[in-house]
């Protein structure tokens, strides 16, 4: 068993056209810059991966990142659940102009369908969005007296991630706030993708500290110092 | 039209409220001006969306920790006490009715607890984040805000217009010129300015305000 | 806000006859005995709390801890998964003279059920116990080709669990595999009762290593050296 | 009747098939000794129900820690890079298939899949553990049994009479006479003992053996 790739390229092989792409991060918080532009990276030099859906909390900022990604042209649709932020530019422009597709979902949702895909459940009612437009077309049912809307699972083929620590087998920790939605998406991908801060040898993390079990990971690469989405911006990188 | 309180005020008189040792969640922008305000001796923990619980003011500027903000994008700190979770335990906090009070600003909010904050119709792009879970999730839903809009027109409503966020599930509005409950489908007057009648207000809400036992007076100091 | 007890007897005060109670534990491992020896010592001096209902992975093994609950006559029903262990004699008894209810669940099913409850989800659908005589009775639907079974959330008035630390706004670590259930069960009930074998100051766990948050437990009482079921049964504990 | 193999030699053979890396849960008893069995060389990490991944013999008599035990409620020990994690995260493993291999008893196989391994019927206590759980996550589903029952009967049947374990999910069965693969709804024989005919074989078995291509010896060492 060996997790750990050699490169940022050898990590993100096999990420094609069409795919459903998960990544990690609230904001700035938890994005993964490195294995993202990576991906930008082959996408402007191949033309591939494009036509991809990217289901993260929001839709990009500035013009790095996912808002790189979609200023690129390789996403035909977001699932998020705020496509807002302080610079929404990129995202807005392709929006209002009908060349970007969006699926809103609640966030506590998002969440939610994210480990119901991870964890075998197909589907599950919440009263999130009950009697609002988001609800239309779904399924509704009451539940000792109060009514509830269905949700599904939703899966993906690929999930981006950034974790603090690794150990070789996969297991992972986060960062503060970064953890966010990356344990929920290292289960619900059918290949997850880990770049962390530092590769330790098994047993360098203490088995009542793991955050994401190594069952939930396919490949890491150590990206040290990693770059951090919001300090960028704010340090008004292009 | 008489005096109205600021939003800062407004937010004074809402912290007010907070009881001791309550779970909170702030909404994004207005209603996080609470925190500033409540009151010496209650012990309060903040719970944002993002995975943290019991974070603490804003840093002093350039020791921000970007890994280490609010649903609002703002860096924060932590209280000794704090803990970091995933998205999936966040919401199962919101959703499974552990948070004892969120507050959130509103476009509207109707005398049946319906509430409108997320949308202002087609033409914009539609976002509404946490807001959805946290009116179905919390014990009790407060919503601050001007009472009436820019133009001057009521916000505290008989039926919303535009999308809703949730359904019956607002119970405290505090606005700019009273506190309103709402029990059994009805706006139930707590609190109103003292230099307004009820005539006034009312004038200026849409919804039919009940009264049951007095009215207090809505007085908040310089803030 | 002080959530700590000065003692046992605090720390179970307001449990009344008829609740549905959750008791955390794997066989001995996690079993809070010392909460629940509390409830068994009251229920003999009082004759309260009684008609219990008992949530927990098993149903008692020898005659301590809940096994000892049963024998006092203080249980009406067990929702559990396997009500066998290596003397099931104080269940077993009583659940064929008829005078015990069991409500069998699958182990992921009540691992689920119990955080659906905790997490404002009324029901879900799982592929367990399809076609099972588990499922009868039991809402059936095809998400994607396939059959799952709905289930519903599992609620209790009272969980009483055993953690390693605690600090006094009532955030949790547990030791090694004595987790399992507990996290899930502070969650699904209306009052968490916590035994932790060490009670420290608030800052006194690392925020990236709490394992329950505070806001799902309500009460602490501090048990230093905790007794092991297991092991108090491999000496010989009657 | 021919000579027939032991647990052990059973559980040795299942071993051999275990790949590399895999992720594998290894049910109560019998089939736990195949850990014992695993081929040198080859990493494979066991998870139990519990809440462990990465788990290893147990440890020497008189070291136990009893918060640190199976699924079958025994003493283990960690291997570096263990995990703990709650039940909800240990059965959304199972549920969700990140399980590679799921290795049970049982008391009844049918041809198409469906496995009874739970209850022997009325008049006992019931119980089900996580068998219903893991028979519909992992990716495969493996049952160690002898190919009889004590009577002599038939375990390897065309329909299971007894309460079901679970539908259609059974992938590969190892015998104390044959690995028999289930694929379409048919028992698929791979490999027998070289000292039985198919015809002896096929009368041991309720259900019928279907052969496609070449079936193997099946040779297992004294173990």
């Amino acid at each position: 068993m060996n997790k750990v790739c050699q490169g940022l390229e050898e990590a993100i092989a096999g990420i094609e056209d069409g795919m459903a792409v998960m990544i990690g991060g609230f904001g700035g918080s938890g994005a993964p810059i490195e294995l993202i532009h990576a991906l930008v990276d082959r996408y402007r030099r191949t033309g591939s991966p494009g036509n991809l859906t990217v289901i993260n909390n929001n839709a990009g900022n500035g013009a790095i990142g996912i808002a790189a990604m979609i200023d690129a042209g390789m996403v035909a649709k977001m699932v998020c659940s705020f496509p807002r932020s302080s610079d929404p530019r990129a995202f807005t422009e392709k929006y209002l102009a009908g060349e970007i597709g969006l699926e809103l979902v609640p966030q506590g949702t998002l969440a939610e369908r994210i480990r119901a895909a991870g964890a075998g459940i197909p589907a599950f009612y919440t009263p999130t969005s009950y009697g609002t437009l988001v609800a239309e077309g779904k399924p509704v049912a009451e539940f000792d007296g109060r009514m509830y809307v269905q949700e599904r699972w939703l899966k993906a083929d690929v999930a981006l991630i950034k974790a603090e620590l690794a150990d070789r087998k996969g297991n992972l920790t986060y960062r503060k706030a970064a953890r966010n939605f990356a344990p929920l998406m290292a289960m619900a991908a059918r290949i997850t993708i880990v770049q962390a801060s530092r590769i330790v040898e098994p047993g360098g993390i203490d088995p009542e500290h793991v955050v994401t079990p190594g069952i939930f990971v396919d490949r890491l690469v150590e990206v040290a110092n990693p770059k951090q989405e919001e300090a960028l911006l704010r340090e008004g990188a292009k | 039209m008489a005096a109205k309180l600021t939003n800062a005020q407004i937010a004074w008189r809402a912290a007010q409220d907070l009881p001791d040792g309550a779970y909170v969640n702030l909404g994004i922008g207005f209603p996080e001006m609470i925190a500033k305000f409540k009151p010496e001796g209650r012990e309060v923990i903040y719970h944002t969306e993002n995975g943290i619980l019991d974070f603490g003011e804003a840093p002093p500027a350039g020791e921000e920790d970007w890994d280490l903000i609010n649903a609002g994008k703002k860096a924060v700190t932590l209280n000794p006490g704090a803990a970091f979770f995933h998205h999936a335990d966040s919401f199962a906090m919101v959703r499974g009715g552990h948070l004892d009070i969120a507050v959130l600003g509103a476009y509207e909010v109707a005398e049946n607890g319906d509430i409108a904050n997320w949308s202002t119709g087609p033409g914009s792009v539609p976002a509404v984040g946490g807001a959805m879970d946290l009116v179905h999730g919390a014990k009790q839903i407060w919503v601050v805000t001007d009472h009436v809009t820019k133009k001057g027109e009521p916000k505290l409503l008989k039926r919303c217009h535009l999308p809703l966020t949730g359904v019956g599930c607002v119970t405290t509005v505090y606005t700019s010129l009273a506190v309103v409950d709402i029990r059994n489908g009805r706006f139930v007057l707590r609190e109103k300015l003292p230099s307004m009648s009820l005539d006034e207000l009312q004038a200026l809400t849409e919804g039919e305000l009940t009264v049951e036992g007095t009215v207090g007076d809505l007085i908040v100091p310089e803030v």
